[in-house]
């Protein structure tokens, strides 16, 4: 009766944190899972219709396909979910990512029947509730961004990037005169230069200034008519506003090349500065940053794409129209540069922005951006004596980036300290992103934390710097009190175990 | 406000400590001229209870699958979602993480995913599969891209009976080398794609075939066969499933000698939500690991010897590797994955083999009922899964409106995305379709002759 | 800014359950959490239109009542969660309790907003699924549990006590013969007695006899015309059947007496013997105990009771009633004793086990009970030669008792095990319980159990057992993993802090 | 069978090692002529996708407060549930959790108990709180029996303007006592317990007094004025409140002499659900705690000195005093209490006035409006919060079944109750009740005339 795969151990518990195997070392033969509803009808058996060697052998166990009960499958991910950290459990400060309380209303709004249970191919006049909703959403979109027209369509931020990049690509092959080359500032995250790749462009990576910000000069020095965009992200990935964007805009613009604006960092603008208004021609938005809707542990997310006039052509199909009062797709679009994916895009997803949006409203919005400023600006000032910022001091924008050089001389690391930060119940920062920081603590707080929340994260964070001076032992072996301690990432790549075996 | 904490006290307490005056202040790097003048022109703000309340109102202008009786597929299947799922996904653990960089306090989306990596490969027969991709139709995209890394071809050969939908995606990814693709006709009798026809079409700069099987029809593609004419010729063998039901019951492409198996895994875990999310799959043989896009977790130890997971092979990554990446793709469809993972293991081997018989049999049966009807006819004469084309006579539009008058959907018509088949329809269907349901279905078809 | 309740320690997780002060400590003064709809008309303001006497003072901070965020309040409780051990956890193995999977998809149907939105004085047409529902669900039970009639209202088990006991005083008061007293085993649940008292009987106890059960020479003893009814359990608190219950009726009947059957241990009997063919005449049912919907951490339950035809008129009010198709709710019952509580019961609870009923269907339930009894044999037949068996060894039903007997030589206390059970990821037995057993350890494994949990739990069992011999201490410094160590109840009664205080 | 694990080989391997052949076998102590010959008439089970399907259906064939405009109240509030409640309580740790026996893996449900206990401390303006009781009635019968126990006399006095189905529970509660029981008038006029009837009706051997407040007829009572004829005289005054969202704006009954505060917390967090599962509440001053019915959390520490919680004063309880016991009560409504607190916190200080203001204002609103209409004159002179009657030339029952027709359900006639207001509607409006839905209430009632 005893399996061998279960693990006998005292130790079933840390904290209320059970063992649990692979599911599929729970697995007992015959056991019945949640039973689907038998066919109920005089259909025949698959071996009376289907030759038989395109079949399965009929007692084909499927490689060990698990055969657990409905409660030991809802044991094992309860458990599971037991040892993961997310917004709900507590601050979660990863720069870049926005992570911002995600409503609780808006998760059942996007449950409702009426929006869940709609086929992508139902007739339009049935689905005149939810095309309303991405019409309007375009259009809540295009104000906050300053842009002329919006896609819902691409999945997540570097989907958006993409699907900027081909139209801009498609752009330039209209018009006769295919661009082959992208500038991409050494600031960018790693999917920009992998989307201008994937998109046909050679990257041209331009440097940062001494102040974390690029500038004219720079972008000048690599411009030419070969250039089809310059990919900037503003506020940039070290959380400073790109203060020379009109003037860079421009001169890409002189050379008929096009801006790319990264939308990631939009967080930091809401009612307080236009992309459109800075000479930005093409930007991806990430809903499931700015905009409230979860991660959910890598997606799903949204990255719709917003464009000047000059773009809009080549915005994939189908687009939304609206004539009078009715809703349509419009598949009618020869300049498209087709599709991302199948059907409309993530629409469950646009359903929580949308109502993030709504329940907002534009004061709301742009007081979500000031307070998200400001909550950076007290993280920066209040550690700019313990660690060192990456560049000069000024006023940043949702987040601020510093180095572990100070810490360096105590033989810790960045590493080291974001693993301490989780013995203190803190998700950690982002780490060593980006790239022209050495060690780079990357840290978004984001609007929806409170004062209190961020002083213990300050008090956690210089108790930090003072365990690397005192007692840097605590830092390399942490983190100390979760379920599994560091982790052994360069044996998972030297000896790849990437799925279970019976 | 809404979501935001601060008290105008701890606001005056947070610019003390900056050392502004105000926020405006804090904006200083913003140019002036770039500082929007007045507010978003967008509705006010609503109370929680306001915002229900309007988006109810909304949702309700919708009709759904089930005020409905539908008969639509196409990649997109109404399945009934075990409410385990539900609980599952809706723990905040799960659905407020990040992406799991971290992997000490990630282990619970980290080995749901590497269950969700097996549980991909046992349905495809194939080595490894990674941690999710947007959705079949790039993921699609992304095998043809990857195919054309490991052969260092360009040719890229698709079956017209792949979706039309995956067909158009695969054609904007490539928009730059849109010469490079061309399809290969259906067999208009049997609706599938001759080995013949694949054979005549590959050429020596020809990186790979993508053939759905089932196919957009709904019909059984021989995967074996076609494996066979491409081995010959180094070709990589695609196979996209935007059904994956049908896998329970199928012989796995990977006995079959695929070398990437893609598609779509909505069927498991993941509501219609009018196409999205979903999630694409991709699973491949151990040789190809390298070039396969995605995240991919594996399974490692902590430093006490633990068994613990992480994210591997980041460098074929774009943080890591930029533009040599394999991929673009960061934020995937981890969420759907989960769902997906929760939905296969509730149904287990016994339940999801129930599932596909159920889904066979109940297709089976509304065919003959149909094909009874006078002014029906067989669409295509190969074996199918759960779904299946039918030829009427007159026009499909007026007899899916005439049916739609009855709450019916009665199925897409094809003409659609195929001008030649301008008598078809595609019908599915799946557990959701009850005895009743399909019953009436074909008595009110009848009626409209 | 930093607020002195907080407490700054690094040891901020333990686990990942993070510290977290009480609700009232995480306060700041005007910070908004989920604010309600404006009026929105041209109401008064209220000091217009009430006395100002009646009012509390305008800046009125009601005793510190909370504000904190809507963030900030999702995790707290989320947090707070992640110290409790519930069945989705792990195994509940709490005798008596019947800690079975709760269905999923019950708290599915019972969130249904046709179920939640109904005011519970609707027109009675405008409810016909609800009324629907319950007078299937009083079917069931009838069928179940061989009675002639249910009433759904009473909203837990010992609420269900009462009104059989109301019952049985009325129906003898208006035979004209009232009677005082209540027989009661030694064995009983605390509850029986605290009903009997509280319906105005006197209670006298009888012994069960050395076998665990009741006798008829036992029961003929204390059975006279004064008392009213002996109220007994089947299977009674041991896990034992009542073997001589035919007898015992019988006895009871002769002296005009009835027998009312604690229902809570239905469990093992569903589909293998009814109580209405044992002489039965009224139980009370535990639908979150049999009928597997989720205790709530502490309800909300419903206790249905089920009556005898010479009951019936008692039964309380509103009774519901078919009339043709027409369903409709009775309230012409004059010699009902009136009503337990407002309304009509615990709806949403009546929801889940209707659907458990009608998911299971009478097979199911069978098999239900079959497996559940087949559990409890199994683990009395492993353990029994670690453990005293709390009885002479014979089949239980679905749950078995041992005692401390053969611990208590190492000073180690059944209490001491129940802890040590914890750090082997176990919810304790029941314990204590019954009292005729010294140091009792009441095991009810339930049907939805593997075999293969059970086995960890005998192996869980054996091995602190052993540890009971050879290193006590892990036992009595037991749990060492959970959120607290053994917390020390009696300075709670003895030191009163029952709230908090600004 | 659906939710039971066991194979075959299970019970085969389960059977032997407990030595019996058949699990027939092991019914061995169950006298066979007890034993059931045959299977339970029951309908055949479902599949889950057929359950949710049939119950689905089943609900349909009810019409819910959001299908209608409903104006009632009356001991049960449509109040709108902020979705932090059904996210906190749908946590399976808090619900699938048995009451809190062992404190160390309860922590959870214990603090969030001792935080609802102080909440209710908070409204009432009394020193403690239980963990709850089934309902508002039983909680009142249940307060009457503790008064009993304090004063050690028999009498109850019961204000007539308390809700009447709390009066029926107390008269079953104390069948066997039921000439202990009587009731004070309302006043006629000001629709309120007066001070003077109550005075007149206390003998030596009243133990208490029940008023509600607001009471049934939506009036507020003057609390402190009856406190003060009851004082003299060593009566409890048991203050019971159905709608305690008035607490947030009323002075609360402990400071004004209340000895007993019971009622219904219904209307924080918990659905309308046809009446149940709702939440008694109860609290008192520190002096009455020993004779207190129910569960109670307090604060204590671990064997470490960390802050802890568990269930104490069980001496009071059945387990441990069995029929010497203060109440028979076992499990309670904890989950109700947890929502209830969720709810309360969301809301906040600021929140919960607001609430209530909103509450009154559109009473008062609608009020007005229908006092304005021919036909409809004021029930009673007293202040109100957020329910309030109407006198009506005509038959109600006929008034309100035409407001039925336009999908109003325009309160609740009070003739059920009260034979003598034969003419007397009870009208509810909270903040689910829009200005839109008033006003067209009002013009629909105008029309009935
Ligand atoms: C600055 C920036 N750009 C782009 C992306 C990519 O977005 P996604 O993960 O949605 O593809 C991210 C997300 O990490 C980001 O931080
Ligand atoms: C045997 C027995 N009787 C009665 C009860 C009381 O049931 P409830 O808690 O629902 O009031 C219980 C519950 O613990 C019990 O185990």
């Amino acid at each position: 009766m005893l399996k061998e795969t279960i693990e006998m151990k005292a130790e079933g518990t840390r904290g209320l944190q059970m063992e649990e195997p692979l599911i599929f070392k729970e697995s007992s033969k015959g056991r019945p899972g949640v039973e689907p509803a038998r066919p109920g009808v005089a259909g025949p058996k698959p071996e009376e219709v289907i030759p038989k060697r395109f079949l399965r052998p009929p007692d084909d166990a499927m490689d060990g396909f698990p055969e657990v009960s409905e409660m030991e499958t809802v044991r094992h991910y309860t458990r599971l979910s037991q040892w993961n950290f997310g917004i709900d459990t507590g601050f979660y400060p990863l720069g870049s990512c926005t992570m911002k309380y995600n409503p609780k209303v808006n998760e059942e709004i996007a449950r409702l029947p009426g929006f869940t249970g709609l086929h992508p191919y139902q007739p339009e006049g049935l689905i005149q509730g939810a095309l309303e909703l991405m019409y309007g959403l375009e259009g809540y979109l295009s104000e906050i961004s300053g842009m002329d027209a919006v896609t819902l369509q691409p999945s997540a931020g570097a989907h958006g990037e993409l699907c900027a990049l081909l139209m801009i690509a498609e752009y330039f092959r209209e018009k006769g005169s295919p661009r082959k080359k992208v500038i991409i500032p050494d600031t960018a995250h790693g999917t920009n230069p992998a989307s201008a790749h994937l998109a046909g462009f050679k990257v041209v990576t331009v440097k940062s200034g001494k102040e974390g910000v690029l500038t004219a000069s720079a972008v000048k020095e690599v411009m030419d008519d070969e250039v089809a965009a310059l990919m900037l992200t503003n506020p940039n990935t070290l959380g400073l506003f790109e203060t020379n964007i009109k003037e860079i805009t421009d001169v890409v613009h002189d050379h008929g090349g096009l801006i790319f604006c990264d939308g990631a960092n939009m967080n930091a603008l809401m009612g307080i500065a236009k992309l459109g208004e800075m000479g930005v021609d093409v930007v991806q938005f990430n809903l499931h940053k700015t905009f409230s809707t979860p991660h959910g542990g890598g997606g799903p997310g949204s990255g719709p794409v917003g464009v000047k006039k000059v773009l809009e052509p080549y915005l994939p199909k189908p687009r939304i129209k609206k004539t009078g009062e009715v809703y349509s797709f419009d598949y009618l679009r020869p300049r498209s540069i087709g599709r991302m994916k199948a059907f409309y895009g993530n629409f469950s997803i646009m359903v929580r922005a949308y109502s993030y949006i709504r329940r907002m409203g534009g004061e709301g919005l742009r007081k979500a951006s000031e307070a998200a400023i400001l909550n950076a600006n007290y993280i920066k000032e209040k550690l700019k004596d313990t660690f060192q910022l990456a560049f000069d001091d000024r006023p940043c924008m949702h987040e601020c980036v510093f180095s572990d050089r100070l810490q360096q001389e105590h033989g810790v690391t960045t590493m080291d300290m974001a693993k301490r930060l989780i013995d203190y119940g803190i998700h950690p920062p982002t780490i060593y992103f980006p790239l022209v920081v050495p060690g780079a603590i990357m840290i978004e707080p984001t609007e929806t934390e409170s004062l209190e929340t961020i002083d213990r994260f300050i008090w956690s964070m210089k108790n930090i710097a003072e365990e690397a001076r005192t007692s840097p032992e605590l830092l390399k072996n942490a983190p100390r009190n979760t379920k599994v301690k560091r982790v052994d990432e360069t044996r998972a790549a030297r000896e790849p175990v990437l799925r279970w075996r019976a | 406000m809404p979501y935001v904490p601060h008290t105008d006290r701890d606001i005056e307490e947070a610019l003390k400590v900056v050392g502004a005056e105000s926020i405006e202040e804090l904006l200083s790097t913003v140019p002036a001229a770039l500082r929007l003048k007045k507010g978003l022109d967008l509705p006010r703000g609503l109370s929680e209870q306001g915002l229900k309340k309007a988006l109810k109102a909304m949702s309700s202008r919708n009709s759904t699958v089930e005020d409905l009786s539908s008969f639509l597929g196409a990649g997109s299947y109404n399945h009934y979602i075990p409410s385990t799922v539900e609980s599952v996904i809706s723990r905040s653990e799960f659905y407020t993480a990040y992406t799991p960089y971290q992997p000490e306090v990630s282990q619970g989306t980290l080995q749901a995913i590497f269950e969700y990596q097996t549980l991909v490969c046992q349905l495809t027969g194939m080595d490894v599969s990674n941690a999710s991709l947007y959705d079949g139709a790039s993921a699609v995209a992304e095998a043809v891209l990857m195919a054309r890394r490991i052969t260092r071809r360009d040719g890229v050969l698709l079956s017209s009976a792949l979706h039309p939908e995956y067909r158009e995606t695969v054609g904007t990814y490539l928009k730059g080398a849109r010469d490079s693709v061309s399809e290969v006709m259906y067999c208009t009798e049997a609706g599938v794609t001759l080995p013949g026809a694949v054979e005549a079409a590959c050429t020596d700069d020809t990186a790979c075939l993508v053939v759905q099987h089932p196919n957009f029809f709904g019909c059984i593609e021989d995967v074996e066969e076609l494996s066979g004419v491409l081995k010959k010729k180094g070709v990589i063998l695609i196979v996209a499933v935007t059904e994956p039901v049908s896998l329970a019951l199928l012989n796995p492409p990977g006995r079959l000698g695929a070398d990437i198996v893609v598609g779509e895994n909505q069927s498991f875990g993941n509501p219609l939500n009018l196409g999205g999310p979903y999630l694409g799959f991709m699973a491949t043989r151990e040789e190809y690991l390298r070039q396969m896009p995605g995240r991919i977790v594996g399974q490692t130890v902590d430093r006490e010897g633990r068994r613990a997971y992480c994210l591997t092979f980041a460098t074929r990554e774009q943080h890591i590797r930029r533009e040599r990446a394999t991929s673009n793709i960061c934020t995937n469809q981890g969420l759907c994955a989960l769902a997906a993972a929760v939905h296969l293991v509730s149904l287990g081997l016994r339940g999801i083999k129930k599932l596909a018989r159920t889904n066979l049999s109940r297709a089976y049966y509304l065919r003959k009922k149909l094909l009874s009807i006078e002014g029906v006819a067989q669409g295509f004469a190969s074996p199918v899964f759960n779904e299946f084309t039918i030829r009427i006579d007159g026009d499909p539009e007026r007899v899916l409106s005439r049916l739609l008058e009855k709450k019916i959907i009665g199925g897409l018509a094809l003409k659609r995305f195929y001008p030649e088949l301008k008598n078809h329809i595609l019908v599915t269907a799946t557990e959701m379709n009850l005895p009743e349901d399909i019953d009436r279905f074909a008595a009110e078809l009848r009626e409209t002759f």
